[in-house]
């Protein structure tokens, strides 16, 4: 048995990740993602108020802060079929978009960029030549010289401290490093103001929903009543604040983002070669433009797209129990009826199994990968394994004709020179993050125009009370909730039964992306692409292992699913 | 860009404190802190300086405050840290004091009774090399690494 | 581990409806226990109905005759000031109709919080003076059993614990809000087993004096 | 570049190294001692601590979490993460923010313990599966959640368990906590452990405490829950701009009633202000845009103790938790059966006594006379 | 040879226990308010007397044979049990103390009706031997010689002749279908035997027919006093055998209190039927005469009267406002006492206690209620329609050196009747 290469924790990112790899020689032959912490929220929410899930199912991650919670209230509505006000449905795109914009920065600066960009190279940039590079390529105030020298002085003062912090045991000067001082130092300046910027993004998520992370919702609608007239409601002053910041965003995206990615794409065109996996994308669709999850209305369409093949969109049922199943052959979970078979999530059950499933006792060096190895499940549609996110997206929007879709992308791929086929790669999903950013922050001014223009035409509702009360609800109800989170389809079904939760199964991104093998070993999306073209330079620094894996914006605290407390199956020993 | 600009705005009445009454007002509370501090101030020369940021103040409640404080006829900037705004009221002895980050957002807002706010009287250690500091610039070679005066 | 919020939980969740499964069985034992023994047949001729006197004795003996208030006046008015202040606090305090509406689905509207803590003050105070009138009063002293003083010191810590836990007076307040409703909770326990049965079964009796009086013509 | 000496300047100075006048300075303390919830009278006592103070380091470990809390602490705006980072503290170990991965990852949380040994801090976001949990529901490079708590925390000079789930369990301790999840401070019994609530706390609470220890040098005074008193030490009922509508009797009913516009409280709407002690109501959220109760949703009390099993959401504070109309009703029924059978015993009692009833004769009258 | 035992006692106290009873006793308070209406507590200042307090060993059986909580206290060996001795202790404050006047029934704030409980109580006393020793010497002479005086009808027979010559009337005796049965106290028949001759008077005036009973002319019932239902039936038995012998559709029962309740209120339910003739006091029939037009009075008494309202009479049967309207017509100065009517205060010699010569005393200081309240007043004379609370008013009176002179209702209307037109008088004798 060759040697096994791990890495864990997978740092910058969301969430315990792990992976190992079956190296052959400096390549990668088999890849092994597992997701190393389970808490057990699907068998928490169970016996509980519908309408409470959302806060439950939010907290099964704090980047995505809004995705869960999101899909959570329309698994509710759904299953009661309640329809929004037009109001709501656009005051929650618009969080859906803050989120989106928010996200993708943060990924691209603060999760991502340090297996692209030498913090320590920076020290050596030349702060005019810096100036001069980010003057070429944007309109961004925070270009002169000054600004970049003081930047680079608070980081030689930082690293003279001797105190590296977080900085400390980076792969600093590892030759996969390619930009040059100039470019990393401007990029290390961005590092920075990206951070300063996010803080003021994410204010729009307080405005409707009281904070961030984790802002509010309600089953029905959104908490936050518009009345022009009163201080405590959405008012003049408030809409004005929103504008600000999607401004602001718009601004950020347009001269920083967007650039940056361009400008560091441009220096690592060789990963356009790899990293692109299983070839398969799934999108649920979501950014409804009317009170109702018309897919119709949608601006992110849904669909499956096989084998790279963007002629041919297959069509996606939710609630179809033979599309999308969980599987479970190598994680560390029991079905009641067999490991064997996939659970549509209606059906789905948690049941932990660490040490009957295979799991090693820790402190272990190495997973049994024949076995369970990780917390994680693995979906699949129609038996395929699919990658979800940015580049599914992206692809779909192509796929389907978008014009600014194809306008950017064609944009990217003239400023890079290079061929359509560089999007199914690791950079090709760095890089379609971006594009959908500017996407979304575009449509952002026209949801906050369709608002304005509801409530100046007198529609302020925000909110359906209908169903608010449980003892007007059927005995039994059913629902999928679904949203297009920034990492990727996600789905949350509900199963309320007598006004309680019966069952509730999320089945979210990064469970289609870092998933384990499933029966029939078929690699989950990380591990494909882990698989594709990874030759390390050193395998005491996988600095390949990250970029790939960051390129999927990792968020393993999602993905991890929980117990079913009414079977006790901890308890049970197996006999094999 | 939008229509918000056309969105009416509505300002509450700003030039006397009574104004619409409100129903959670601790704006009054604060101004009556305040009543109290100017009363110190003139008896014994005692300064007081109140944080607002740990009021729990509901929307309106500030704007009602400083609409009722009025603006009086001294400002000032302090560039120290991003800025920070001093604002006279239109009660004499009664400072806005706002400080923000270089972003432009609020670190602390604090409402000074005094006769001067703290921040814009020299600092003793920085008096104490004035001298020293005048004498270098009589002498035409200005002390490097000094820390900028507020201009 | 954690205390005072896990107590908290715990008097609000279980422990409530532990209580209040006793106060039901209890409560419907203790109606049952009475009606079921009914009332002979009476071959009298009778000079009046017995309905509507009976009614009638079930809101009128609330207000006590004028030669039994000159003669206990401090009975009667603290009694009264007491009762009443009670029964704000219980039926108009905010919180407590969300209570109602929670376990029974009704509700009515509430009085602003001042009035009812006032009206809980004043209760307090009242409550006092009657443990000391029970206490120094000869006919009082003479007729208080145990029970009393157990139900005054339940009643009593209601109305504490309720203005305790209201202005913060005990700190963590999950602990003083706990303490309230635990004592509540003895109370709902102890109602169909002492004298606080009187709640409900006043107006029974009352119903069977005033039928009893009304059938001989006399409005009791 | 991994090379690590020992810092030998003072806050103090190092903040006017990087070009802060004296009149910065002073701002600075005002702006902490706002932050730290103290009166502005406090400043001076604060620069004077500052210039003693030196940049700690810092471990930062994240167990059974969701991020949240770091997300949180990236929303500081005073002092803003990248000062907390770049200049006041020293983050070793921070698996969302730092640099190094795998093995150079946990390298540096073994060379920070050693270079501090006794000093750093360790801060903690998430809870952690017991001793008696199965240590493969979370592990980190192959190693429990709860050995490395240990390992970790033996030579530090304090804990701060941020977060509702460090503090308390949050919500992979709620019923029926499925992976045997517990909070520091069930496990951490011998060091100073500071518990900064909520789901996610205020992020400048996080820094206010931070800014606390790095000023004084000493934890700030704690509650029965070990949460500084400043931030926890009243509740957001007593503190809310919408509590004189409660005083009054004024309350939204709906999300988007006259009252909800009009700002009345939310009591009835579930809002957990009266139990729950944060400083949301001043400090509020997001550089002081808002908070849950200003946009109109009541308090879920994330930063209390088992608040996932509090009882609804939307349920008014004072409802109990899971008492049933049905089992009332249930108990009401026994209640019957069970009048009834005294009723009957007592009746059959009476019965008997009537039967056999033995009338008094003169005779009997003439005995006793 | 049977005989009463604690047993018996306390059966008969099970057998009493009735509904209103469990509601009475489930919600007494202590408040003690009872005490402020009973004469005996008030102006004994003994705490002992508290009416609620007269009632424990009923309390005590109906807790643990009634109540759940009883039970379980029983289990746990908590549940106090009655004893002879209890008893023995309990029967100065059930008979001695109580007048069973009701009064705290009336103002008992949960609406207990104690006085219907004390009457149960005696039951119980009674079958466990526990009565005192007057009211067992009246039950015995009531069911032995008809009287609880001893008294006989040719007493009787020698009233109706002193009558007869003095009005130079016919008192009609054992007279078939007459309207009326009239009944007599043996106390009234003793005492005050004006009373005969007014009704003759009022009713030869108003043209009533009537009749005594040779069979039974005796309505007072010492069984009901004593409070045992064996006797009670017995006496009331007679009243009816002698009614329906007669095939009177109504009677009237005499100036007296008990004698009226029991017969108009517990005899139906004693002999366990519906009575075939209706139940009157004599005051209610006068009533019922003026109100007719039937009573022509002339002249009024000039001084300054009040009145004495029964408890029987007017708290515990209704029959306040007729003796009033009587009053009026032959008074020009009628006050009345403060508290009257259904809030009047007893005599104390209601209830047995006038038979029960061991509790004189007491008897004479629950009076000093009554005195206080005539004091109040300050009539020259008291006006009453009950022979017992004649009596005791009488002695009362005298006792405190009061120079108030009692006088019955009756006669008082009987003394202004307008006399007939001698000539149709003088014609019919002529």
């Amino acid at each position: 048995m060759s040697e096994r290469l791990v890495v864990d924790p997978i740092t910058r990112i969301e969430g315990h990740l792990r992976i190992e790899a079956r190296m052959d020689g400096s390549s990668i032959a088999q890849a092994y993602s597992s997701g190393t912490s389970v808490r057990g929220i699907e068998t928490i929410l169970k016996g509980r108020d519908p309408r409470d899930a959302w806060a439950f199912a939010q907290r099964i991650c704090g980047v995505c802060t809004l995705v869960h919670g999101m899909a959570s209230v329309r698994s509710v509505e759904d299953a009661l079929k309640i329809e929004l006000p037009a109001n709501a449905q656009l005051i929650r795109n618009l969080m859906i978009g803050a989120q989106y914009v928010h996200d993708h920065v943060m990924h691209f600066y603060h999760l991502h960029a340090l297996d692209w960009v030498d913090v320590v190279s920076a020290l050596d940039a030349d702060p005019k030549a810096t100036s001069d590079l980010a003057q070429s390529i944007s309109t961004w105030p925070k270009s002169s010289p000054g600004y970049f020298a003081d930047t680079q002085k608070r980081i030689k003062t930082f690293v003279e401290s001797g105190q590296l912090g977080i900085f400390a045991n980076g792969y600093w000067g590892h030759p996969a490093y390619k930009l040059p001082p100039e470019a990393n130092l401007m990029a290390v300046a961005h590092y920075l103001e990206a951070l300063a910027w996010q803080r003021d993004a994410a204010r729009l998520h307080a405005i409707f929903g009281g904070k961030n992370p984790h802002p509010n919702f309600v089953v029905g609608g959104v908490a936050c009543p518009i009345d022009l007239n009163s201080d405590s409601a959405i008012n003049a002053k408030r809409f004005a604040e929103v504008l600000d910041i999607i401004q602001s965003m718009q601004t950020f995206v347009d001269q920083v983002y967007i650039p940056d990615t361009l400008a560091i794409a441009g220096f690592y065109k060789d990963w356009t070669e790899r990293g692109e996996g299983l070839g398969n994308f799934l999108c649920y669709g979501d950014l409804p433009s009317v009170g109702s999850m018309d897919p119709a209305s949608f601006l992110f369409p849904r669909g499956v797209i096989l084998n790279r093949d963007l002629s041919t969109l297959h069509e996606i049922d939710l609630h179809d129990a033979s599309q999308i199943q969980e599987f479970i052959a190598h994680s560390w979970y029991d079905y009641d009826a067999g490991n064997d078979q996939g659970l549509h999530p209606y059906d789905g059950e948690t049941n932990l199994e660490y040490d009957g499933r295979g799991g090693v006792k820790p402190p272990y060096t190495q997973l049994d990968v024949e076995q369970g190895y990780s917390w994680m499940k693995a979906p699949r549609w129609k038996g395929q394994a699919m990658e979800v996110g940015p580049l599914a997206r992206v692809l779909m929007l192509y796929a389907t004709g978008h014009a600014q879709t194809k306008e950017l992308v064609e944009m990217t791929l003239s400023k890079l020179d290079l061929p359509i086929e560089a999007l199914f790669s690791t950079l090709g999903r760095t890089a379609a993050r971006t594009l959908e950013t500017k996407i979304m922050v575009d449509a952002m001014h026209g949801w906050y125009e369709a608002l304005i223009a509801n409530v100046k035409a007198g529609d302020t509702r925000t909110f359906d009370d209908s169903l608010w009360t449980p003892s007007s609800w059927p005995s039994e109800a059913r629902g999928a909730g679904y949203m297009e989170a920034p990492r990727g389809a996600l789905g949350h079904w509900i199963v309320i039964r007598d006004g309680k939760i019966a069952n509730y199964q999320a089945v979210v991104p990064s469970t289609w992306n870092a998933g384990p093998r499933d029966g029939t070993d078929q690699a989950g999306a990380y591990e494909a692409a882990l698989e594709d073209n990874h030759q390390l330079a050193d395998v005491k620094q996988p600095i390949e292992i990250l970029r790939t894996i960051h390129s999927f914006d990792p968020c393993i605290a999602c993905a991890v699913h929980l117990t079913d407390p009414e079977s006790g199956k901890q308890l049970q020993i197996k006999i094999a | 860009m939008s229509g918000s600009d056309q969105i009416p705005v509505s300002i509450e009445s700003s030039a006397s404190c009574s104004g619409k009454p409100r129903d959670y007002g601790n704006a009054r509370a604060v101004l009556g802190q305040i009543r109290h501090a100017l009363e110190r101030l003139i008896a014994s020369g005692e300064e007081t300086r109140i944080d607002l940021n740990a009021m729990p103040f509901g929307p309106g409640d500030l704007e009602h405050l400083t609409n009722c404080l009025g603006t009086g006829e001294v400002q000032a900037s302090v560039e120290a840290l991003g800025p920070t705004r001093i604002q006279e009221t239109a009660i004499p002895g009664v400072w806005l004091v706002d400080y923000l980050n270089a972003e432009n957002q609020r670190l602390t807002l604090h409402i000074e009774i005094a006769n001067v706010p703290q921040i814009l009287c020299p600092q003793p250690q920085d008096l104490a090399l004035a001298i020293d500091r005048l004498d270098a610039r009589l002498d035409g070679t200005p002390a490097p690494n000094t820390p900028p005066l507020s201009s | 581990m954690n205390g005072s919020m896990e107590f908290l939980l715990w008097v609000k969740g279980p422990l409530f409806t532990i209580a209040m499964v006793i106060f039901a069985i209890g409560l419907l034992a203790r109606l049952l226990e009475i009606f079921l023994l009914g009332r002979a047949p009476n071959y009298a001729e009778a000079r009046a109905g017995e309905w509507l006197p009976g009614l009638r004795t079930m809101i009128a003996r609330t207000v006590a005759d004028p030669g039994t208030f000159k003669r206990a006046p401090f009975n009667v008015v603290v009694g009264w000031l007491w009762h009443i202040g009670f029964l704000i606090a219980l039926l108009l305090f905010i919180p407590h109709i969300e209570l109602f509406k929670g376990v029974l689905g009704l509700y009515w509207p509430g009085l602003p919080n001042p009035i009812v803590d006032l009206a809980t003050g004043v209760t307090l105070v009242a409550l006092v003076a009657t443990l000391v009138h029970r206490m120094t009063h000869p006919v009082k002293r003479r007729i208080s059993t145990t029970e009393d003083y157990l139900v005054w010191t339940v009643v009593f810590m209601v109305v504490l614990t309720g203005y305790l836990a209201y202005h913060r007076l005990v700190e963590p307040y999950p602990l003083a809000l706990g303490m309230h409703i635990l004592s509540a909770e003895l109370l709902l326990v102890l109602l169909p087993f002492t004298k606080l049965t009187h709640i409900f079964t006043a107006f029974i009796a009352r119903w069977y004096n005033g039928a009893a009086f009304g059938r001989k013509g006399v409005q009791s | 570049m991994a090379a690590r000496e020992t810092p030998d300047k003072t806050l103090g100075e190092s903040l006017r190294d990087i070009g802060l006048s004296r009149r910065g300075f002073l701002k600075f303390c005002a702006a902490t001692a706002s932050m730290m919830a103290l009166p502005p009278s406090m400043a001076p006592a604060i620069a004077a601590a500052l210039e003693q103070a030196r940049r700690p380091s810092v471990i930062w470990l994240s167990f059974q979490e969701c991020t949240g809390c770091t997300e949180s602490l990236t929303r500081s705006h005073s002092p803003s993460v990248e000062e907390l980072i770049f200049d006041f503290i020293s983050l070793d170990y921070h698996h969302t923010l730092q640099a190094a991965a795998g093995e150079a990852a946990e390298a540096a949380r073994l060379q920070a313990m050693e270079a501090n040994r006794g000093e750093y801090l360790v801060i903690v976001d998430g809870s952690i599966p017991g001793p008696d949990a199965n240590p493969g529901f979370s592990t980190v490079a192959g190693h429990s959640n709860y050995d490395i708590l240990m390992e970790t925390v033996e030579h530090a000079a304090a804990v701060i368990a941020v977060g509702t789930c460090a503090a308390f369990g949050g919500l992979p301790q709620a019923k029926p906590n499925p992976t045997g999840a517990m909070s520091v401070m069930d496990l951490v019994k011998d060091k100073p452990v500071i518990n900064v609530s909520g789901c996610p706390p205020i992020p400048m609470v996080i820094t206010g405490v931070l800014a606390h220890y790095l000023t004084f040098g000493r934890l700030p005074e704690l509650d029965a829950y070990h949460r500084p008193m400043a931030f926890y030490g009243q509740s957001i009922h007593d503190r809310c701009y919408r509590r004189p509508f409660y005083d009054k009797g004024l309350f939204a009913d709906s999300f988007d009633d006259e009252g909800a516009k009009l700002g009345w409280c939310l009591y009835r709407l579930g809002c957990k202000g009266p139990t729950t002690f944060n400083a949301c109501a001043t400090m509020r959220w997001n550089a002081g845009t808002s908070w849950p109760i200003e946009s109109g949703h009541p308090c879920l009390g994330c930063s209390e103790p088992s608040f996932w099993d509090g009882g609804g959401f939307y349920e008014p504070v004072s409802v109990p938790i899971g008492t049933s109309t049905t089992t009332l009703l249930e108990a009401a029924a026994v209640g019957a059966v069970a009048g009834a059978g005294i009723a009957t015993v007592a009746r059959k009692g009476k019965k008997d006594a009537v039967k056999t009833r033995q009338p008094v004769t003169i005779e009997e009258l003439e005995q006793k006379l | 040879m049977t005989e009463l035992t604690l047993e018996r006692g306390l059966a008969a106290f099970r057998a009493e226990i009735d509904a209103p009873t469990a509601a009475f006793f489930s919600s007494c308070v202590h408040c003690g308010i009872c005490a402020q209406s009973c004469p005996f507590y008030l102006e004994t200042g003994d705490p002992k007397y508290t009416p609620i307090l007269k009632l424990e060993p009923l309390r005590l059986v109906w807790e643990a044979e009634f109540t759940l909580w009883g039970k379980i206290k029983g289990l746990l060996g908590l549940q106090q049990k009655v004893t002879d001795a209890m008893l023995a202790e309990w029967e100065e404050l059930l008979y001695d103390s109580c007048s069973m006047c009701g009064r705290c029934s009336m103002v008992c704030p949960v609406g207990n009706d104690l006085a219907y409980m004390i009457r149960k109580s005696r039951e119980g006393m009674v079958q466990a031997g526990h009565a005192p020793e007057g009211l067992i010497n009246a039950s015995i002479r009531a069911i032995t010689t008809g009287s609880p005086m001893g008294l006989q009808w040719k007493t009787l027979a020698v009233q109706i002749k002193h009558v007869e010559a003095s009005t130079g009337l016919e008192i009609p005796v054992d007279k078939q279908g007459a309207e009326y049965m009239v009944l007599m106290s043996s106390m009234e028949i003793i005492n005050f035997p004006e009373y005969l001759e007014a009704i003759t008077k009022i009713f030869d005036h108003a043209g009533v027919t009537w009749t005594l009973s040779t069979e039974c002319f005796e309505a007072t019932n010492a069984g009901i006093q004593i409070g045992n239902k064996d006797i009670a039936a017995q006496l009331v038995e007679r009243v009816v055998a002698a009614a329906e012998t007669l095939k009177v559709p109504k009677v009237i029962s005499p100036e007296c209190g008990h004698a009226f309740t029991a017969i108009r209120w517990e005899g139906p339910n004693l002999i366990g039927r519906p009575y075939p003739f209706r139940v009157f006091h004599i005051v209610e029939v006068l009533e019922e005469l003026r109100a007719a037009g039937r009573l022509q009075t002339e002249g009024k008494e000039s001084d300054r009267l009040s009145m004495h309202d029964p408890c029987n009479l007017a708290r515990k049967s209704g029959v306040i406002q007729q003796q009033r309207n009587l009053i009026d017509l032959v008074a020009e100065d009628f006050v009345d006492l403060k508290e009257h009517g259904k809030f009047q205060w007893c005599c104390g010699a209601g209830g047995g206690v006038s038979s029960n010569e061991r509790a004189e005393e007491l008897k004479m200081a629950a009076f000093k209620r009554k005195k206080a309240q005539i004091e109040e007043v300050a009539p020259e004379r008291m006006v009453t329609m009950c022979a017992t609370c004649r009596t005791q008013l009488e002695e009362g009176l005298e006792t405190f050196n009061m120079e108030i002179p009692v006088i019955g209702l009756t006669e008082m209307i009987a003394e202004h009747l307008v006399e007939k037109p001698r000539a149709a008088e003088d014609d019919a004798e002529a």
